[in-house]
C-alpha cells in the first residue's frame, strides 16, 4: 500500500506542521531569550493576527494593509502586556510571571469571543498561489508562504541574536539581567522590544497559517502548547534549536498520523517526542553553560 | 539566643502550627453545618484541588520540579479505581491504596528519567505526558469507556451501607486532605523538607552544594515525584467515586494548569498555600456564576473567562508570592522573605 | 628519605591521596597529572594561579567531577567514581568559592542543611514525624545554632542569607561546612574578602578544628597567611602541580615566586 | 572656581536602605578627578551600598550625589554607564551563557559611533594585554570560567565602556597575588590617563602604594578618612 | 439567587459557552433562549413564566457537573438541560439520578442511551436511526460498497465509528478504513492518503469542529475524487462559505442537516413544513440569519421540557414533589412533533424518537440542495 508519494506526502505534511509549531516556538524563543518569561500567551498573538487580518480583509481592505494593521495591533497588544503586567511585577519569580501571561491568555480569548464570535473564520491562499502537484503528493499552495515566513524568521533571528551587537543586548538581559545594566543595557527597554517582536511575529504567523488551519477565538492555547513543545524539546535558548523542535514535532506527527495505527498516533507521536526529551535531557540544541 | 533556640523548637516540633491546624480542622468539621448543600459540594472540589496541589506545591515549591502533568496521576487513581472497582468488584477503598501504590511507582520510574532533565524541559515532557495520557485513555476505549466516559463507578462504602453521597465525600476528602497536610508540614519542617529545599533550581537551591552536604539528589527529586503522584492518585481516586462518572476531558493539560495556578496562587513555600490557592479559584469561579448573570445577562461565558484572567492577572500582581505571603507580612519579626 | 620510604610512611596516616589524576573541559586539560598526599590532621594549601585548576581539583575529591585519570583514595577507598553524596557520607565537605547559600532558606535552616549527611530520618519517618526523627531535629537545631553562634551569627539565624553582606555569607557559608561534622574540609578561598582581623580569627578557629583532629585542604590566594598556617603547600599551574612541600620550601621555589607569587619585578608570565 | 576645584564624584550626606535595614546613614564623601580613592571596613559596614548607591542600583533615600557637578542620583544605571561610569559587582555579573569576546564587546554597549569603532579595538587590547587569558580563552563560555577568570573579565568588560569613573567592589578577591599587582598597576595606570577610580579594598597594605585616600567606613557612616599610610600607622 | 417567591417555573442551562464545544453550545443557548421568550411572551405555561437560568461548563466535566449541582441546590430549578459534548452530558447522568432532578441530555451519540438511569432524558437523535439515510444514499443512488471513516477522536466521533461498523453491513457496505483526527487537527493530509490509497470508494467524514471541513477542503485539494458525506457541523454557514469552491466540486459533497434548513424545498405535503417554516421566519426576524441544527437543537429541548411542564402542571413551590411530577410527565411523553424528530417517551425508553426528521443536503451555487428524506 505504501507508495513513495504517500510517504511523501507524509514528509510534507510534517514540514508544514513543523513550520509552524517553530514559528510559534520562536516567538516564545524571543521573550524567553530576552526576559526569562515563558510567554503563554504567545498563542493569542497568533490567534489576534489571524482575526484581526480577516476582520479587516472580510471588510473589504486588500491582504497587504489588511495584515500590516493587524500586526501593528498586535504588536500594540504586546506592547500593553508588558507593560501593564509583566513590568509591574519584573521582580517575581518566572513561575509567577509565567501565570501572568497566562491570565492575559484567558481574557484576550475571552475578548476575543465577545467580539467575534465562536465561528471559525479562513482566508483565501495568498494571491492565490496554486496547489503543487509533486510526484502524486499535493502542496497547498499556502504551504510555501508557511515554509518561507518560518525561514525567513528563523534566519533573520539567528543573524539579529548571533551577529549583532543590539541582539547580544537582547541575551545578555535574560542571561545576568543586573549584568546587563551594569555595561548600560536598559533591561526594560528590551524587555519591551522582545514583547513587540514577539506579538509581530507571532500576528504575522497567524495571518500566514490561516489559509491553511482557519482561525477561531480558541486557537490560541493549543497553538502554545504545541509552539511550548517545540521550543522545549529543541532547546529554547537557540532559534535553530526551536526550528529542529518543531520539525520534530510536525513530523512526528504527520507521520504517525500517516503509518501508525489509526487513532493511537496521537500516543505515538507524543511518545517519540518524549523519547527525544529523554534521550537529550537538555534539548536537540543547547547554549552552553548555561541550562 | 534563647529566643532564636525556642523559636527554632516551635518550628521544628509543628508547634507553630498546631493551633492552626486545630481550628483549621474544627471550622472545616463544622462547616456542613452552618453551609448549604451546594457549600458543602463547593468545598468537595475545594478539598480535592487541595490535594493535588499540595503534592505539586512539595513538587515544585520545595524540590522546585516544574510538573503541567498532575493530571496523569490525577486520572491514574481515577480510571484505576473506576475500572478496577466496576470490572472486578473490589473494595473502593482497597483499590484506592492499591492505585496510589500503582500511581507511586509509574512516578518512580518516570521520575527516574525526569530528574537527568534540565529546567524548563521537565515541564515540557510532564506536559507532553499530560497529553498522552489523555490520548491513551480515548484509545484504549474498551478498557477507559474511551472520550464517551467510563460511567457506573460505585459509591464509596462505609461499613455495609453507602451514606448520602455529598456529605460523606465531603468528610473522606477533608479527612484525608487534612491528613495529609499534617503530613506535608511534618515534611517541610524536617530534614527531608531541607533537602527538598536543597535542590531547588527554580529558588536558591544549588544541586553541587546539596550534594556535597551529603544529600542524595536524584533520591530525593524521585521520592518527591512519587509524593505529588500519590496524592494526586489518591484525590483521583476519590474523585472517581465522588462523581460516578469519568471522561479524559477531566484529567488533561486544563487540570494540570489548573492546578499549577492554584498552587502559585495560593503561595508554594508552605503546604497552606495549597488550600488558600484552591479555596480562591473556586470561589472565584463560583462567584462569577453568581454575579456575571446580574451584570451583563444572556451568555456570560465569554464575561466570565475576561474576568477570571483579569483577576488571576491582579493576584499575581498584587500577590506575587500568592496569598500565603499575607500570613508570613503579619509576622513582622521574621525576617526571613 | 627514600622515595618508598616515604610513601609507606604517608599511606598509613594519609587521609586522602591523589595519585596522578587528570580532567580536561572539552579539549581543554584543567587538571594534569597531578598527585600528593593528605596526612590527618594537616592543614594543607593549594595555591597557585587564576584557572590552575584548583577548584576543579577539590570538585575531583568531593566528586562533583570524574577524573579522566588517575585515582582518589579516601580513608583507604578508592572515591573517583562514587556519588558525591556519598563521599560527603565518608566525611567530607567544602565550602565552595562562591559559598552558595541556599537562599530558599533562612540563615539557620541553611546551616541545619548542613547536619543532613550525619542523620538518617527517611522521607516516611520525617513525614509522620515518628520519635526518632523528633529527637534527631532536635539534635540538628542544637548544632546549628552552636555553629552559628560559633561564627558570630547567631543573632541572625532568621534571616534570609541575600539580606546578609558578603563577608557574613562567608561566615555562614563555614558554619554550615562545620555543621556537617566532617574530619576532612574543603575550603575554597575561605579568606577572600576578610578584614584583618577577621583574617586572624579565621586562622585561630581553622588551627583550633585542626587541633581537634579536622584534616582542612584549602585554596587559597592570600598566601602568607596560608604559608602561616598551613603544614604542607601544593602548587598548581597550568593544571600541574609544580612545587609539593612545607611553606619554607614553597617560599624558597623560584618558579612559584616567578609564576605566582611575584615577589620580583611586576611582569610574570601569566597563562 | 575653576573646573579642577570642583571633586569629580561628591556624595553629600546619603542615607540609603534596603528594605528596613538602614545600609547607608549619612555619607559624605568626594572623589577628585584623576584619583584613587579607597572604601575600608568591616563586613556589612555598607561599602558595597555606598557603591551601589552611586551608580543607580540602590534607590538614595536623602541627600545628593554629584558626578561631575551632576546630580545623578535620581538615575537610573543604565543612563550613568553613558555619561562614563563602571561598575563591577562583587557578584561579577558577567555574562555566564556567552563568550568572552561577546561580554567585553556588550562592555562597549553604550559607545556607538564609527570613530569609537577603533578605540574599541584598542581599548580590547589594552584589556588582553592586562589579562592575556582572555584572548586565549576569547571564545570559552564566561559560565565556565573559574572564579579569578571571572574577576578578571568583569574588570576587562568594565574598562571597555571607557569610564571616566570606576567603581569596583573588591577587584582583588579571588586574583592571584600576582595579578592583584597587575590591576593595581593596572589602576594606577589608568589614572595616569585620568580615569578616576573609587574601590573597595579588605586589605590596607594592597593599595598603601596606590590609593591617594580612603574613607573607613562602620554601620553605615564613614568614621576616618585620610591617607591609606595614616590608616595603616592608625591601625 | 435563591428560590424566589413568586412562582416561575425555573430550568436549569449548562451550555458550553467557552472551551473546545462553544461551537455547540453557544448556538444551542440561542435556539433556547427564543424559545423560552416565545413562551413568556404568550403569558408563559398555564400563566406562570418560564425562567432560564444559565450556566457555563466551561468545557470541563468537573465544571459541567458543578453547575448542575448548583442548579439544582441554589437555584432549585425543575429541569436542567445541557447541551455539551458527550463526554461531559455523561458525567451529569449520575447528579441528575442522585439529586433526583430531571436532566435533558442533548449529546449526539446513542452509546449512552441505555445508561439514563430514572432521571435523565436524551430526546435528540441516536446515530443508529439516522445513519442509514447517508448510507443509503451512497449504496443506492451511488453504488458504492466500500467506505472509508474519517473519524473525530471524541465521544461523539466514537458513536460514529461504533453505529457505523453496526449498521453499514445492513445497508450493503464494507468499512475498508478507518482513519482518526483530533478535534484541533489543522492538517489531515496523512489519514486522507491513506484513505487514498484504500479501495474505499467514498469517505464519510464525522466530526464536530472545524477539523471536518479542513478534511474536505484538503482531500479535494489533493485531488481525492470520492464521494464524501459528513456529520451536520460541516454544513454550519461559516464553513460552506468558505469552502464554497471546495465543497462544490464533483462528485459533491453530501451532508446530514435538519429539515428546519431545508424547508422551502420539502414536499408540500412534507407534516412538517409549517413547523419548520415558523420557526425559519421567527428567527430570521429575531437573529437576523436561518437557525442552524445546534440553534433547532437547542430551540427543541425547551420545547420538550415546556410540554413537559404543561401536562405535569408542578408546584413550583414543592420541588421535590414537582421535580417527580415533571419526571412523569417526560416518560409520557406521546408523539411530540420537534425539529428532530418525533418523541414518545416511556418509563423504560428516554430516548424515545420515534420519527427521524434529518435530510441530505449538497451544495451548489452557494446553496444547500436538498438530496434525500426519510420517507
Ligand atoms: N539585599 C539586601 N537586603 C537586605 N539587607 C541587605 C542587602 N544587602 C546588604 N544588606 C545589609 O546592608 C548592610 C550593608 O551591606 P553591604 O553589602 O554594603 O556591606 P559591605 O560593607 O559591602 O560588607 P562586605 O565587606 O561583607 O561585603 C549589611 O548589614 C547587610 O546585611
Ligand atoms: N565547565 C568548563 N568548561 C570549560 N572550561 C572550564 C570549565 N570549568 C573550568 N574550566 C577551566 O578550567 C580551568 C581551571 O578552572 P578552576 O576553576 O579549577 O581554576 P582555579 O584554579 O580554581 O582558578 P581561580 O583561582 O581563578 O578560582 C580554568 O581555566 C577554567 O576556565
Ligand atoms: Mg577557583
Ligand atoms: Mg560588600
Amino acid at each position: 500500500m505504501l507508495d513513495l508519494s504517500a510517504i511523501l506526502q507524509f514528509f510534507i505534511s510534517g514540514v508544514n506542521l513543523g513550520c509552524i509549531y517553530a514559528a510559534i516556538g520562536l516567538g516564545l524563543f524571543v521573550v524567553y531569550g530576552v526576559t526569562g518569561v515563558l510567554n503563554l500567551a504567545q498563542g493569542e498573538f497568533v490567534m489576534l493576527g489571524g482575526m484581526l487580518t480577516v476582520a479587516f480583509y472580510t471588510a473589504g481592505t486588500a491582504l497587504v494593509p489588511s495584515l500590516l494593521m493587524a500586526v501593528i495591533i498586535a504588536a500594540l497588544v504586546g506592547a500593553m502586556l508588558y507593560r501593564l503586567i509583566i513590568y509591574p511585577a519584573r521582580n517575581s519569580s518566572g513561575s509567577t510571571l509565567v501565570f501572568l501571561t497566562l491570565g492575559f491568555a484567558f481574557a484576550t480569548e475571552g475578548i476575543a469571543l465577545s467580539v467575534w464570535g465562536w465561528e471559525f473564520k479562513s482566508l483565501p491562499s495568498f494571491w492565490g498561489s496554486p496547489n503543487i502537484q509533486l510526484w502524486g503528493a499535493t502542496i497547498f499552495g499556502q504551504t510555501p508562504w508557511v515554509v518561507g515566513t518560518t525561514l525567513l524568521l528563523v534566519i533573520g533571528l539567528f543573524f539579529f541574536f548571533g551577529h549583532t551587537i543590539h541582539g547580544k543586548a537582547l541575551r545578555a538581559c535574560a542571561d545576568e539581567p543586573l549584568g546587563a545594566r551594569t555595561v548600560g543595557i536598559s533591561t526594560d527597554q528590551m524587555a519591551l522590544f522582545s514583547f513587540v517582536l514577539a506579538a509581530s511575529l507571532g500576528a504575522v504567523v497567524g495571518a500566514v497559517i490561516t489559509p491553511l488551519t482557519m482561525t477561531g477565538y480558541g486557537v490560541g492555547m493549543p497553538l502554545t502548547i504545541k509552539g511550548l513543545l517545540a521550543a522545549l524539546v529543541g532547546g529554547i535558548n537557540r532559534a535553530e534549536g526551536v526550528i529542529l523542535g518543531g520539525m520534530a514535532l510536525g513530523m512526528a506527527e504527520a507521520i504517525s498520523a500517516g503509518l501508525m495505527p489509526s487513532g493511537y498516533h496521537g500516543v505515538i507521536a507524543l511518545g517519540i517526542l518524549i523519547v527525544v526529551f529523554l534521550s537529550r535531557p537538555r534539548g536537540l540544541l543547547v547554549a552552553p553553560g548555561k541550562v | 539566643m534563647r529566643t532564636v533556640k525556642e523559636k527554632i523548637r516551635a518550628l521544628l516540633s509543628g508547634r507553630e502550627h498546631r493551633m492552626v491546624l486545630a481550628l483549621f480542622a474544627v471550622v472545616l468539621m463544622t462547616v456542613p453545618l452552618v453551609a448549604g448543600p451546594y457549600g458543602v459540594i463547593v468545598m468537595v472540589d475545594v478539598g480535592l484541588y487541595s490535594i493535588v496541589t499540595m503534592g505539586l506545591i512539595l513538587l515544585m515549591g520545595f524540590a522546585g520540579q516544574i510538573s503541567l502533568g498532575q493530571g496523569v496521576f490525577f486520572g491514574l487513581g481515577a480510571y484505576m479505581s473506576g475500572i478496577i472497582t466496576t470490572r472486578c468488584g473490589l473494595s473502593p477503598w482497597l483499590v484506592l491504596l492499591v492505585a496510589a501504590v500503582a500511581a507511586g511507582a509509574v512516578a518512580i520510574v518516570v521520575g527516574r528519567a525526569l530528574v537527568r532533565l534540565r529546567g524548563l524541559i521537565v515541564a515540557g515532557v510532564t506536559l507532553a505526558l499530560n497529553l498522552v495520557f489523555c490520548s491513551l485513555v480515548v484509545s484504549l476505549r474498551d478498557l477507559t469507556g474511551g472520550a464517551t466516559g467510563l460511567p457506573l463507578i460505585p459509591r464509596l462504602p462505609l461499613g455495609g451501607f453507602a451514606p448520602s453521597n455529598t456529605l460523606f465525600s465531603y468528610y473522606v476528602v477533608w479527612i484525608v486532605a487534612i491528613l495529609l497536610l499534617v503530613f506535608s508540614l511534618n515534611l517541610v519542617n524536617s530534614r527531608t523538607g531541607r533537602a527538598l529545599k536543597s535542590v531547588n533550581l527554580l529558588a536558591g537551591g544549588s544541586e553541587d552544594t546539596a550534594q556535597v552536604l551529603g544529600v542524595d539528589i536524584i533520591r530525593y527529586k524521585v521520592q518527591v515525584f512519587a509524593v505529588g503522584a500519590i496524592y494526586a492518585s489518591i484525590a483521583g481516586s476519590l474523585y472517581a467515586h465522588y462523581t460516578g462518572c469519568i471522561e479524559p476531558g477531566a484529567f488533561g493539560v486544563h487540570f494540570s494548569v489548573l492546578v499549577a495556578i492554584m498552587a502559585i496562587i495560593g503561595g508554594m513555600t508552605s503546604p497552606w498555600g495549597a488550600f488558600l490557592g484552591a479555596g480562591l479559584i473556586v470561589s472565584v469561579n463560583e462567584a462569577l456564576r453568581e454575579v456575571m448573570p446580574a451584570v451583563v445577562g444572556g451568555s456570560t461565558g465569554a464575561y466570565e473567562l475576561i474576568a477570571y484572567g483579569s483577576i488571576l492577572v491582579a493576584t499575581l500582581l498584587f500577590l506575587p508570592q500568592g496569598l500565603m505571603s499575607i500570613w508570613r507580612r503579619l509576622q513582622p519579626q521574621e525576617r526571613f522573605r | 628519605m627514600s622515595e618508598k620510604g616515604k610513601q609507606r610512611d604517608t599511606e598509613e596516616q594519609a587521609i586522602l591521596e591523589i595519585r596522578d589524576v587528570s580532567v580536561a573541559y572539552d579539549g581543554l586539560v584543567a587538571v594534569n597529572g597531578v598527585s600528593f598526599c593528605v596526612r590527618r590532621g594537616d592543614i594543607i594549601a593549594i595555591i597557585g594561579p587564576n584557572g590552575a585548576g584548583k577548584t576543579t581539583l577539590l570538585k575531583l575529591i568531593t566528586g562533583l567531577l570524574r577524573p579522566s585519570g588517575g585515582e582518589i583514595w579516601l580513608k583507604q577507598q578508592r572515591v573517583d567514581r562514587v556519588a558525591p553524596h556519598r563521599i560527603a557520607s565518608l566525611g567530607v565537605t567544602q565550602v565552595f568559592q562562591d559559598i552558595q547559600l541556599f537562599s530558599n532558606m533562612s540563615v539557620v535552616e541553611n546551616v541545619m542543611a548542613g547536619c543532613h549527611v550525619w542523620t538518617g530520618a527517611s522521607f516516611l519517618s520525617t513525614g509522620l514525624r515518628l520519635p526518632h526523627s523528633r529527637a534527631e531535629e532536635r539534635n540538628i537545631s542544637d548544632t546549628a545554632l552552636r555553629k552559628l553562634s560559633l561564627v558570630g551569627l547567631g543573632q541572625k539565624a532568621f534571616y534570609s542569607p541575600s539580606s546578609l553582606s558578603w563577608g557574613e555569607q562567608k561566615r555562614v557559608g563555614l558554619a554550615r561546612a562545620l555543621a556537617a561534622g566532617a574530619d576532612l574540609l574543603l575550603l575554597d578561598e575561605p579568606y577572600g574578602g576578610l578584614i584583618a582581623e577577621e583574617i586572624g580569627k579565621l586562622s585561630q578557629l581553622l588551627l583550633e578544628l585542626q587541633h581537634r583532629g579536622i584534616t582542612i585542604l584549602m585554596v587559597e590566594q592570600l598566601t602568607d597567611v596560608v604559608l602561616d598556617i598551613a603544614n604542607q603547600v601544593v602548587v598548581l599551574r597550568y593544571g600541574e602541580k609544580i612545587a609539593d612541600g612545607t611553606a619554607a620550601e614553597i617560599q624558597g621555589n623560584e618558579q612559584v615566586i616567578a609564576t605566582y607569587l611575584g615577589n620580583g619585578p611586576l611582569e610574570g608570565d601569566e597563562r | 572656581m575653576t573646573q579642577e576645584n570642583h571633586a569629580l564624584l561628591e556624595m553629600i550626606d546619603v542615607y540609603a536602605n534596603y528594605g528596613v535595614v538602614q545600609a547607608l546613614r549619612g555619607i559624605s564623601l568626594h572623589v577628585e578627578q584623576g584619583e584613587i580613592a579607597a572604601l575600608i571596613g568591616p563586613h556589612g559596614s555598607g561599602k558595597s551600598a555606598t557603591l551601589k548607591a552611586i551608580c543607580g542600583l540602590l534607590p538614595v533615600a536623602r541627600g545628593e550625589i554629584l558626578f561631575a557637578q551632576q546630580l545623578i542620583h535620581k538615575d537610573p544605571m543604565e543612563k550613568l554607564v553613558g555619561r562614563g561610569i563602571a561598575y563591577v559587582d562583587e557578584r561579577r555579573l558577567i555574562f555566564p551563557s556567552m563568550s568572552v569576546i561577546d561580554n567585553l564587546v556588550l562592555g562597549a554597549y553604550r559607545r556607538h559611533g564609527k570613530e569609537q569603532k577603533e578605540k574599541i579595538e584598542q581599548d580590547m587590547q589594552t584589556v588582553f594585554e592586562l589579562f592575556p587569558i582572555l584572548e586565549e580563552r576569547k571564545k570559552q563560555t564566561a559560565g565556565t570560567f573559574s572564579g579569578g577568570e571571572k574577576q578578571m573579565l568583569a574588570i576587562g568588560r568594565a574598562f571597555m565602556s571607557s569610564p571616566k569613573l570606576l567603581l569596583l567592589d573588591c577587584p582583588s578577591l579571588r586574583l592571584a597575588p600576582v595579578l592583584v599587582r597587575k590591576v593595581m598597576r593596572a589602576i594606577s595606570e589608568l589614572r595616569d590617563q585620568g580615569v578616576t577610580t573609587l574601590l573597595i579594598e579588605q586589605n590596607v597594605r594592597a593599595i598603601v602604594n596606590v590609593a591617594g585616600r580612603a574613607y573607613v567606613m562602620e554601620e553605615g557612616k564613614i568614621v576616618l578618612e585620610g591617607h591609606p599610610r595614616d590608616l595603616l600607622a592608625a591601625q | 439567587a435563591g428560590p424566589a417567591g413568586e412562582a416561575s417555573y425555573k430550568v436549569g442551562v449548562i451550555a458550553s459557552q467557552t472551551g473546545p464545544y462553544s461551537g455547540l453550545g453557544l448556538p444551542a443557548l440561542e435556539g433556547m433562549e427564543l424559545i423560552a421568550d416565545g413562551i413568556n411572551e404568550n403569558g408563559g405555561i398555564d400563566g406562570i413564566p418560564l425562567e432560564l437560568i444559565v450556566y457555563d461548563d466551561k468545557g470541563s466535566s468537573t465544571e459541567t457537573a458543578l453547575a448542575a449541582k448548583r442548579l439544582i441546590e441554589v437555584d432549585g430549578v425543575l429541569a436542567f438541560a445541557c447541551s455539551t459534548a458527550t463526554g461531559l452530558s455523561h458525567s451529569l447522568v449520575p447528579v441528575a439520578n442522585d439529586l433526583r432532578t430531571p436532566g435533558i441530555i442533548m449529546s449526539g451519540t446513542g452509546l449512552i442511551n441505555d445508561q439514563l438511569g430514572e432521571w435523565c432524558f436524551k430526546p435528540i437523535a441516536s446515530e443508529d436511526d439516522y445513519i442509514p439515510l447517508p448510507l443509503g444514499y451512497l449504496a443506492d443512488d451511488q453504488g458504492v460498497s466500500k467506505l472509508a471513516g474519517l473519524l473525530e477522536n471524541s465521544g461523539y466521533g466514537e458513536g460514529g465509528e461504533f453505529y457505523l461498523a453496526k449498521v453499514a453491513p445492513d445497508c450493503g457496505i464494507a468499512i475498508v478504513e478507518t482513519q482518526h483526527f483530533d478535534p484541533a487537527a489543522s492538517d489531515l493530509t496523512p489519514q486522507l492518503t491513506n484513505i487514498k490509497n484504500s479501495d474505499a470508494e467514498a469517505i464519510f467524514i464525522w466530526g464536530s469542529g472545524p477539523a471536518g471541513a479542513l478534511a474536505v477542503k484538503q482531500a479535494r485539494e489533493m485531488g481525492i475524487s470520492l464521494h464524501i458525506v459528513t456529520t451536520p457541523a460541516q454544513a454550519s454557514p461559516s464553513y460552506v462559505e468558505s469552502f464554497q469552491e471546495y465543497y462544490e466540486m464533483a462528485p459533491s459533497l453530501v451532508c446530514l442537516d435538519s429539515k428546519l434548513s431545508m424547508w422551502r424545498q420539502l414536499a408540500d405535503d412534507d407534516p412538517d413544513k409549517a413547523m419548520c417554516r415558523e420557526f425559519d421566519e421567527l428567527y430570521i426576524e429575531i437573529y437576523g440569519h436561518s437557525p442552524s441544527m445546534w440553534n433547532a437543537i437547542g430551540a427543541q429541548i425547551i420545547q420538550f421540557i415546556a410540554d413537559g411542564l404543561e401536562r405535569a402542571e408542578p408546584d413550583p413551590t414543592k420541588l421535590e414533589e414537582a421535580r417527580g411530577k415533571v419526571r412523569d410527565a417526560f416518560e409520557s411523553t406521546t408523539g411530540l412533533s420537534l425539529f428532530m424528530g418525533t418523541y414518545t417517551l416511556s418509563p423504560t425508553d428516554h430516548y424515545g424518537r420515534v420519527v427521524p426528521k434529518e435530510v441530505l443536503v449538497t451544495f451548489k451555487d452557494g446553496e444547500k440542495v436538498l438530496v434525500k428524506t426519510f420517507s
